[in-house]
This record gives structure tokens, C-alpha cells and sequence, in this order.
């Protein structure tokens, strides 16, 4: 597969991740967290659970439910965001908790919740793969068993190219494409797969490719952050 | 209760008969439900349609509303689509304003239209800055017996083709006069996959989109062009099986595209 | 009783009914349904239950509840309608509701609920007694045993004449009156009466007079549906 | 649950003292409780009026704000009839939004006003499709003894007839300075029976009401005019049973309408 | 401690109340009730309770919950209030509600709920000190069983003056200081304490000595509004 | 339910302790835990900071927004403070609109900001009448460890410290571009108190609070007045409780005054 050299508005490659930063195990409070930082985007995740959903008309008798909150805070983006949640938030929350879902073990579980709670501080596209990044690490933190990570990126088109981690420069441009993926990193199958904008099957797969790809580096990431947590608990 | 026993039924036979290579309904795996279609169903709605895929049964009406231009876009038009999973269509479905299912379904119904740059939005600009149309688009399910998002996009599309923008007069509508039919410039459709046991089945029914494992739907042009993806619900999806998906979707989307093309009147 | 002669806006006489077209069963998923069509009117209706009343605490131990919720489709109207119901839409459910709980043998079924839900696709006055027409027609098709059918009318007064009927244009003349009622056919009692406009007794006893007739045809109409529906249900 | 079984009771009371003819207090069928009513009780309500109906109490207050005329009435000012079922008139009552029970009592009284034309709208006009008053009456339940429905018609009306109009310079409202009275061409009083055991009752009391078959209330003029109807609750009336009942009302509403004259010192 | 001389926008003295009047046992559906009226101030309040809490999850099995509702009319401001409850009733509500609980002996009610509902039907400033001079009434008309009554009173500052009992018209002073108090009277303490405005620890310790003094006033009406309550009950 | 069994031990080893003049966290009675400071940490905040103070952590945005100011104060503009206990900082936090508690922590930390008249609000007139700056300060609990009050405090004061006010053109915003610094005229922070066991302990932490029998906070600013005061929660204080804590607040107020001067490089 050829990628092209051209560079990017930021000056990275196309296929070059933006600066990633996982911290996980950062909150007192919650069962599981992580903090992390992707470009400019911010995103604090914390993870409640496996508990006994309430009410109990709610619970399921064969598998917790999975219930995942994206929300971004108010200064997080350039025009301040009515604090009710949107449209947007609601179908993110839907589709990453069912992404994630597909991950967990949600029948060993049975009549509990597991609640994932994802704030964005602060954003420059992408915040959506971010957090399911982040969120997975968190569940990790909180031992909830999985069978395998979850690893997210977006992919897409700008100004002529295939690149992976558009910016929010790059999603302006008149010909841009975004396609919010997230994968089983051992597996390989996809378990969240969004698409804005209007591309041929041959564009797509390339892009997909690039994703595949981006995500086995995110996957690293996750995975030495959750070594880090574990040595740091062992310690204390 | 009940109602659980005979669903569960309904899983391990849509199952059974799947290991079988068959579908509970007798279809192929590829093949979509008889479709019908009412156009212009409502007189008071500017553009409507009619769809029953099977039994599922979703109407969908248009109506142009005047508003101010978005600040970054002063000069065009805008888009609203929204769906209500109405009571009646599901003894499952609540009262209230849409929920998360309704709100997925209609932004997913929204970028398949909008990223196809179906409308032309500068074409919907009445004074620049100042005053523009807003397509409102609603949907609302009337019997849920599956794959309601292909049922949407269909009525959805239909409405538009045949949706007739208000006539003005000092800047106010006209009730009942009209200037002109709205012209789309590509014919976005989605279409929808269930995975059930490995199996990749087209136009999921309802006992079918109860044994899934992951649902897929994608929105494409009649240039085969991609111009909105979902993968929804919990489940994964292989890359080949998402590879076959798309082909299917040009293939199938394009027969539907005629029957919505003769329901009003343009074959 | 005297009826002008008159001839009204679309041409009909002043005790004569829009076309009514009725159709029973309609709908797979729910226990009993109608759909109608009364002049430009377009009305579906789906009947639920009797169905566990849910949560516990709305139960009543004597009856079953009766839960009428009438809304109208944004496109319904001339001018779109805000998707969240309005209060004419809350009053409407309220007294639809009552009228048909009086006609239910409610106190049969303790501790459930019979949920009737409306929506009205297209609209010209009077569809409220369309939506109630063809709920009675629905709760029968579900099954749920009543006292009596009812037939519901709009009768009332427009441009000097006491009419059945009223459209839109009626509704919009200077001198409108609007009576919205619905009696149990057999017993002649009223189940529904509301009032908007102003006029003496003596109008009032002639609209109502020529109401009662109009439930009568009304009437015929619901039990031709029922009856189509049962030679059909038999056949299968 | 006592609740409950000391209600049974009373209405099993209720119902044998009917079937002699009698009520539970003491009333003839067609007689209304003592009513008092204090009118302008509050200072910053541009109109009020404190009605106890019996033991059953509803206060009202009447705000003029400016506000945009309907595009289908420029030159017209608009009425908005709320009303509260506050918790604080019993039990049963709940703190939230309004719920149906409220917003059925608020369309009620605001029919019998609006259609009765008591409100010249065309003189709450200030600017022709520009800015005209709008008519706010708020009416709270203080404490439900039964029949809210007629106190706060009551309760509306007298409001109504001693509220004044705010001043106006450069277009803005001067506080605490009024521009003159509002004129009410017509007096519209709801008047409203239950049926128990087929009576017909007057002015149902709680105990009444939770007995009752069927709630009837009909809008009635000073000039023998039928303003607005309301059946309402589950039950069935005759027509003879409605034909009685509005006679009765032009009759009863005659002395209501006194006793809101005195008190605003008009007799 | 001196108390200035100088005379206020309407006449009164720095320590000198408004005229209060207070009737306790008001309302035929409520436990308990007071009818309160302070200058221009009108209030009602009424109290429902120890009564079951439901749903049953919000149950403390160690007390009874205080449920504190405090509302303004619509029409009791200069400008019509939007029905809808504000952020402002919502923390009067809070801290009312907990100022009272602290006198109540709540550990004898487990599983309960106290609900007092305040209405304001007319306002000039010191609402809330008015509604919650009324609830301690109310309550003890409930036959509540509390540690001691609850007196309040607003003190504060304006154009330069330590006064008690602030009009609307002091309030909107250019230098202003309002600050609602409420104490155990037989107790001295404090159970509601806030403060809007800017001011030295010597003006506010002079303000609170009168605010104490204020209390005891208050406190003998509330008093003689019992008594007067159980006098004519005992007639009954 | 074991949660509330660790509680409990949690509370009686606070009071254990105290009554040992001891902390359960080793801390003096007036000793605040450790302080840190992010400033602007948030690109797309016009003014942001991230607090911990101890375990609790607490981060807010200030944007500013374009509107109409009050009719009362035409050349005047505005402040709006919200604060959402997010569910990410406690087991016992929901999902949903600011409740009771969140409300009171905003209106507390609004009044100490507002009535120190830290903001001149004439400066954020942009057009008389018209046309003026809203400053929006957005706090979000991020870990809420006890004493939410004072950690939102610090936020809040340090985000408008370090406050850009946007750059306008043609009466719009221009994105990334700044006219200059907010300047404040105060330094207003709230100090916060909880009495338990009739000691009183600054900066309580989570099982403190939850053992307190009544909270107070007392905002003061840099020459030793006080701007708001909240007594919270349930409990009663003596005067003389009173009179030391605002004391105490003076003092330790100025310590927090220089970490926060510290996070802006201003020292």
C-alpha cells in the first residue's frame, strides 16, 4: 500500500498519529479511570461497575448492561456548547457502549450495570475515538474482563489524501472524509464504524487499511499504560 | 413474559434454519422484502411517503420552514431530520420524546442525504444571511417488523422527490401555492445488514434483527459512491464481511431506487 | 327538525358527513388497530393490552387503566408542528380517554393497563372525533369488551347555518361554533361534549340533534369495518 | 390506605344519603357553597382575587406583558390561561410541571373567557404586527375541596375585572403606574355538576366528586349565551341530564356573578 | 449598641420590623398550615407528613426526609415570574429545607417524609425569611416534633445604615448587603445563615446582634399564632 | 451497601479522632490539604484551570459570549455560573441537569465572585443597550473527595485570571484571537467549614463531610471583607463558631490567594 508524502497542514505524515498520552488509574472515586490526551483533545473516563442496576425493572438476568455516557464539556470547543446534551452525544454514547459491549464479558455479569462516563475537556476532532480509546483502558483499570482492548482511531479524506487522525482543519476541508473506527486489536473485527462524507469503495478500503494499522500503535499505548498502572499498584 | 418465551423460540428457529442456508421467511439471504409505496400521502405535508418493506410500515412527511442561515454557511439552506418511534408501531416502544434508538436512526437517515449532497443548500438560500428554507424531514415508525432504518431512507428519499417548495409572498409562505418541486442531485439509500451466526443477512425482519450479532448499514449513490456508514448494536464485523456488504448495497439499492422512481410517477 | 338547505364551502349539505373510509386490523404488532380516513383526516390508531400496568404503584386493583395518547404528526398540519405535544394535544388525550373508559368494562381487568395511541398523519378539523371513531374500532378489533361502541362527530355553526361536520374553512368563520361530541350509539349518551364559540340554547339543541344522527351513520360504518375484519380474520 | 378506606366510606355515605335525597353537607342538589372572594390581594399582580369556594380556596393574578402579535391577528393581543394544582392544596397533588388534570382546567377557563369575547382583544394591540399585550392569568390551587373548575372561573373573572394596564413610555412598562382598567364586554362563568346515582349535582364537594359518574361544565353569559362545554371524567350524561344543566346554569351563575361585583365594589 | 436614628424610605426605625401577621391551621387538606403575611409579603405553606417516602429507594431507614418546596407565584413579582422553577428556589429550597431539618427530630420518623410546600403570592424582599418563619408554624400546626421553633429575619446595610428587615427598594441600594438569617430562638443558633453584598466583620457582627434581637420578636409571634391555633381547636 | 458499612466505620474513626484533637487525615483543624494548580489547560477555553486540592479534583472554563444585557443595566455585562457534578466524580453522582446540590455550589461561588465586584461589568459593554460580553464559568467535578466548595472557588478564580476576552470584528467573534486579559478588581475565595462533634474543621474531606453536622463557607477577599456567606447542610453554629471561621478565612484565604497567583506566573 502506498501512502503519500505529501505533508499535512501540522506537518504530519498521513499515515502519523498525533501526540498520545494514557494515564490510567487517575481517580480515587471511580472502579476504573483513565485520563488521556490525544492532540489537542482531553478526555477523562471513569468506570463504575460491574453494580446492581437500578431500578430493577432494568436489570437483565443473562448479562450487565453497559451503559456509556460521552459528554463534552461546555468550554471544550471554539463556541461554547449548550450544557444539555445533543443529538451527537446520544448517538456517540449509543454506538461506543455498544462497540465496547461487544468487548466485555457482559454475561458473567448478570442483573448489574457497568457505567462508563466519558467527559471531554478539551477538542480538536476526533474526541469520539479518543475516549473509546481511553474508555477501554479504564474498564481494563477497573478488572472488568474482556476479550481484548478496544482501540480506536478515525480515518479518512482531506485535501485529495488518505490519512489517518484528521484534525479539525483537515475535516473543513471541502473534500473531507471522516471514518471513526474502532477494532479488536488480536481479532482485527471492527465493532464501531462510522462514515461523513461521499468516497468510492477503493478510497475506503485504503483508509481502512490505515486505520488497521494506526490502531495495532494505539493498542500499544493502551497496553503500556495499563503495565504502568499495574507496576504502580503493586508498589503501594 | 410470554411475549419472552415466543421470541426466544423465534431465535433458536431463525437460527436453526439459518445453519441450513435458510431464512425464517423464506427469503434469500440477499433478498429484500416486498416493497410498496404511497407517495404524496398527506396533503399538508409538502413532500410524504408512504413504505411498507413487508410489514414493516414508516411514514415520512417534508415541510419547508423559513429560518436564519447558520453563521459559517450564511448562504444555504438547512437540513433537519428527525424520527419518532411511535407507541404504536411496537408494544416495545415508549411515549416520549425519541430516545437513543430514534436519534441514531434519524442522524444516520441525516448524513446518508446530507453527505451525498443530495439538496443543494445554496439553492434553498432566500436572502443571504438573513433568511433561508429548512428542510424538515420526519419520520415516524407506524409497525416495526424490522430494519427500520432501510424503511426510513426509502420514505425519506421518496418524500424529498416529490416535495414541493412553499410559494413566497413578502417574504411569508403562501399556504397551498407552491413555486416549484425540489430537485435532488443524487438518490442516497441506505441499506442494512443483520450478522447472525456468521451468516450476513440483507433487510434484517424482526426476528432476524433479535438474533443479531451486529448490524451494519450503509448509505450509496447511484454512482456507487459510499457516503455514510453505521455499525451498530453490540457485535463485530469482519473487514471482508463489511467489503461484501458495500457491493451488496450498490447492487440491492439500485432496484429499490426504481420502485421509488415509479411510485412517483418517474420510470 | 328543519336542515338548510344551504350549500356549504365544499358543497355538502348541512347534515352531511365528510367520505369516511374505516379499515380494521391493520397493524401486525399491536393487539387491535384502525386506520381512518374522514375527508382529508388520516388517522392510525394501535391498541395495547389489557397489559400489566407498569410500574406497580399506577396499578389499581379495581380496573384496568385507560391511557389515550392523541398526537399529531409535524406534517399533519399546514404549518409544521413542534414535535413536543402541545396542551391542546394533553387536554384531547385526557377527556378521549374518559370518554372511551366509559364505554370499557374497565373493572374486568384489575391491575392493567389498555393503552390507545393515536397519531394523526393528515388533518382538516375534527380530528379528534375521527381519532376517537376510529380508537372505538380499534379497542373492539383488540378484543376489549365494551359496554357499547362510540361514535364521535364535530357539529356546530358556520356562516348563519347549524351544520355536521365542520372542515377547516367552517372552523375559520367569524361566527364558528365547534362541538366535538361522541355518544355510545345504543344508549344515546354522551361521552364526549366540548364547546368553543358562543350561542344560545336553542342552536345548541339543533347541532346536537343533528349530531345524534350523524353518530348513527357513524356508526353503521364502524360496524361494516369490524364486521370486513372478522370475515377476513376467519379466512386466515 | 386508611385514606383510602375513609374515603370509601364517605362515599358510600355520599351515595346513601343521595338515595334520599339528600347531600352530604346539608346542600339542595342545585345549591352552591358559601363563596367569599378578595379581590386585588396582591400589589404586584396587575389583577387578583383570593375565592374560597367552601372550604375549597383558589387564588388568581392577571400580568400584562408585551409581546408579539400572532401572524394571523397583528393587530390583536393574545391571552395565556395557566393553572397549578399546587401540593399545597392536598395530598394527592404532586410538585412538577403542570400536569393533565391543570391544563385541562386552564383550557376550560380560558375557553369560557375567549370565546365569549369578554376580552376586546383588538385594544391590547400597542403597534399593529409589532407589539401588543398579552393577558396572563395564573391560577393556583390553594385548597381543593372539590369543584377547582368554577372557583377558578370565579377566581379568573374577578381578577380580570380589577386588573389594570400597565403604563407604557417609550415602550417599556413603568412599573407600579397603570394606564387604566380592562374593560370586559361580557361576565363568563363556568358552572360545573357531577353525576352520582343519577343526580345531578351542583357544585360537587370533594367527597362528591370522588363519588361522581361523569363531570359536566358548561360557560355561561349574563345574557343567556353558552360560551363553552366540558364533559369531563369517566361517565355518561343524557341529553335531557344536559339540557337541565345549562338551564340551571344561566340561573346559578346570575347570583356567582353578583358576588364577584361586590367585590370589587361594583353593585 | 447603637442603633442609628436616621429614618428609612418608609418610615421604620433601623430595628424595626415590618408589620407581621401569622394564622396558623389555614387549610383543610394539609397536616398542618400558616397563612403569613410581612409588609407586602404573602405566604402560604402548608405540611404534609411523617408520611411513607416513595418511591420506597429514597427511604432513610435512620429518619424522615425534610422535603422543602419553595415557589413564587407567577404574578407575586414586579415582572411575571416564568412558571418554571428557578436556580434561585431551587438553593432557597436547599438550604430552607435544611435549616429546618435541623431542629425537627427527624430520627424519629424512619422511612418518611416530611413535605412542606411554601407559595409566595405577593413579594417586597424577605421571602424566604418569611416562608420560613411560616414552615416552623406550619410544622408545629403538623404537630411535628421539634427541638425548637425557627425564627428568621433578613438584616444587611444600605445607604450606609445597619438595618433589620430590608424592602425591595433598600435591596436595590447602591450599597446593599442582604443577609437571610434564621436561628433556634431559645437556642440562639444558627441554622440559616447567607450573605449577598460586601461588607466588614464589624458591620456584619452588628447587623447579626439585630437579627438576634429581630428573631425574639418574631419568635413571640409565631407563638401567639399556636397559641391562638390551640385555643380554637380545643373549642372545636 | 458494604459502601455504606465502610462509611459508617469512616465516621466513627473522624469522630474517634477528633476527639483526640486529631484528623483522621493527620491534618490541624485549620489546615488546608495540598494545593495544585493547572492553569489554562484547556485550548479552547478562553480561561481554564484544574484543581486538586487533596484527592478532590475540580476543572472549569470560562468562555465568553456575545448578548443582550438586562434592561436594568443597559451598559452592563453579564456572568452566568454553572456547575455539574459529573457521575466521573463520585458512585453516588447522576447523570443529568444540575441538582440541588450543583445548583447551590454555582449560586455560592457566583455570589462570592459577583458581589466582591471582582469583574467591572462596564467593561464588557460592547454596544449600550445592545450588545455586551457574557462571561460563562463552567465547573465540572472531576473527583470529589470532599469540599467541592473551595476547590470550585480556586477553578473558578484562577480561570478568570488567566481570561482572555476574544478579539471582535464586524461585531463577531474571531476564532483564536484575543483583545486582551479579563482584569479582575478582586480576588474573592470561599472558606469552608464543617462542624462535627462541635469542632470545627477548615477544608473538610469526604468522610469528614459526611460525618458534619452543618457546613459554612465564607468568601472574603484579599483586604478582609466578606462577599457571601452559606451556611449548608443540615446543623446549627454558635456566633461565636461563626466569628472564627470568618477569621480563619481571612487568613487562610490569602495563603490559597498565593498558589493561585503561582499557577499564573504571577508571583
Amino acid at each position: 500500500m502506498l501512502v503519500s508524502k505529501a505533508k499535512r497542514p501540522d506537518g504530519r505524515k498521513a499515515d502519523e498519529l498525533r501526540e498520545i498520552k494514557i494515564e490510567a488509574g487517575v481517580l480515587n472515586r471511580a472502579d476504573g479511570s483513565c485520563y488521556l490526551e490525544w492532540g489537542q483533545n482531553k478526555v477523562v473516563v471513569a468506570v463504575y461497575g460491574p453494580r446492581e442496576a437500578l431500578p430493577k425493572h432494568i436489570q437483565n438476568p443473562n448479562k450487565a448492561l453497559v451503559n456509556y455516557i460521552y459528554r463534552m464539556a461546555t468550554f471544550s470547543v471554539p463556541e461554547r456548547k449548550n450544557p444539555k446534551p445533543g443529538r451527537r452525544e446520544i448517538e456517540i454514547s449509543k454506538v461506543c457502549g455498544e462497540a465496547l459491549e461487544s468487548a466485555i464479558f457482559v454475561e458473567r455479569f448478570p442483573n448489574t450495570t457497568i457505567d462508563i462516563f466519558v467527559e471531554i475537556l478539551d477538542s480538536n476532532a476526533g474526541t469520539r475515538v479518543a475516549a473509546l480509546t481511553a474508555a477501554a483502558v479504564a474498564l481494563a483499570d477497573a478488572g472488568i474482563p474482556m476479550r481484548d482492548l478496544v482501540s480506536a482511531v478515525s480515518v479518512g479524506r482531506a485535501n485529495g489524501e488518505i490519512i489517518v487522525d484528521l484534525t479539525k482543519e483537515e475535516e473543513d476541508a471541502e473534500d473531507a472524509v471522516d471514518i471513526p473506527m474502532a477494532i479488536m486489536p488480536n481479532t482485527q473485527e471492527f465493532v464501531l464504524l462510522q462514515m461523513d462524507g461521499i468516497m468510492s469503495k477503493e478510497e475506503w478500503s485504503k483508509a481502512i487499511a490505515m486505520g488497521q494499522k494506526a490502531c495495532q500503535q494505539i493498542y500499544k499505548l493502551q497496553r503500556e499504560a495499563l503495565r504502568k498502572r499495574y507496576l504502580a499498584a503493586e508498589k503501594e | 413474559m410470554n411475549e419472552k418465551v415466543i421470541w426466544d423460540l423465534r431465535i433458536e428457529q431463525v437460527i436453526e434454519k439459518l445453519k441450513k442456508g435458510k431464512r425464517i421467511d423464506g427469503r434469500k439471504l440477499d433478498e429484500y422484502r416486498p416493497l410498496e409505496i404511497k407517495a404524496a400521502f398527506s396533503q399538508n405535508a409538502d413532500g410524504s411517503a408512504w413504505v411498507k418493506l413487508g410489514a414493516t410500515e414508516v411514514v415520512c412527511g417534508v415541510k419547508f420552514g423559513l429560518g436564519e442561515p447558520y453563521p459559517d454557511s450564511p448562504d444555504e439552506g438547512a437540513l433537519s431530520v428527525n424520527a419518532e418511534l411511535l407507541p404504536i408501531a411496537s408494544p416495545v416502544f415508549e411515549v416520549g420524546p425519541p430516545n437513543e434508538d430514534a436519534t441514531e436512526l434519524a442522524r444516520v437517515v441525516d448524513r446518508g442525504i446530507r453527505e451525498a449532497k443530495a439538496i443543494d443548500f445554496k439553492k434553498l438560500c432566500i436572502e443571504e444571511g438573513e433568511k433561508v428554507w429548512i428542510v424538515f424531514i420526519d419520520i415516524y415508525a407506524i409497525n416495526d417488523d424490522g430494519n427500520l432504518f432501510d424503511a426510513s431512507s426509502i420514505a425519506a428519499l421518496t418524500a424529498l422527490l416529490n416535495a414541493r417548495i412553499p410559494k413566497l409572498e413578502d417574504g411569508e409562505i403562501v399556504k397551498k401555492e407552491y413555486s416549484g418541486k425540489l430537485k435532488l442531485g443524487k438518490l442516497p439509500l441506505l441499506t442494512t445488514f443483520a450478522k447472525i451466526s456468521n451468516f450476513i443477512l440483507l433487510d434484517p425482519c424482526l426476528a432476524e434483527e433479535k438474533s443479531k450479532e451486529g448490524r451494519f448499514s450503509v448509505a450509496t449513490t447511484e454512482d456507487k459512491k459510499i457516503t455514510a456508514m453505521q455499525k451498530g448494536e453490540v457485535g463485530a464485523f469482519k473487514l471482508k464481511e463489511l467489503e461484501n456488504c458495500i457491493d451488496l448495497a450498490f447492487e440491492k439499492s439500485a432496484a429499490v431506487r426504481k420502485t421509488i422512481k415509479e411510485s412517483i410517477g418517474e420510470d
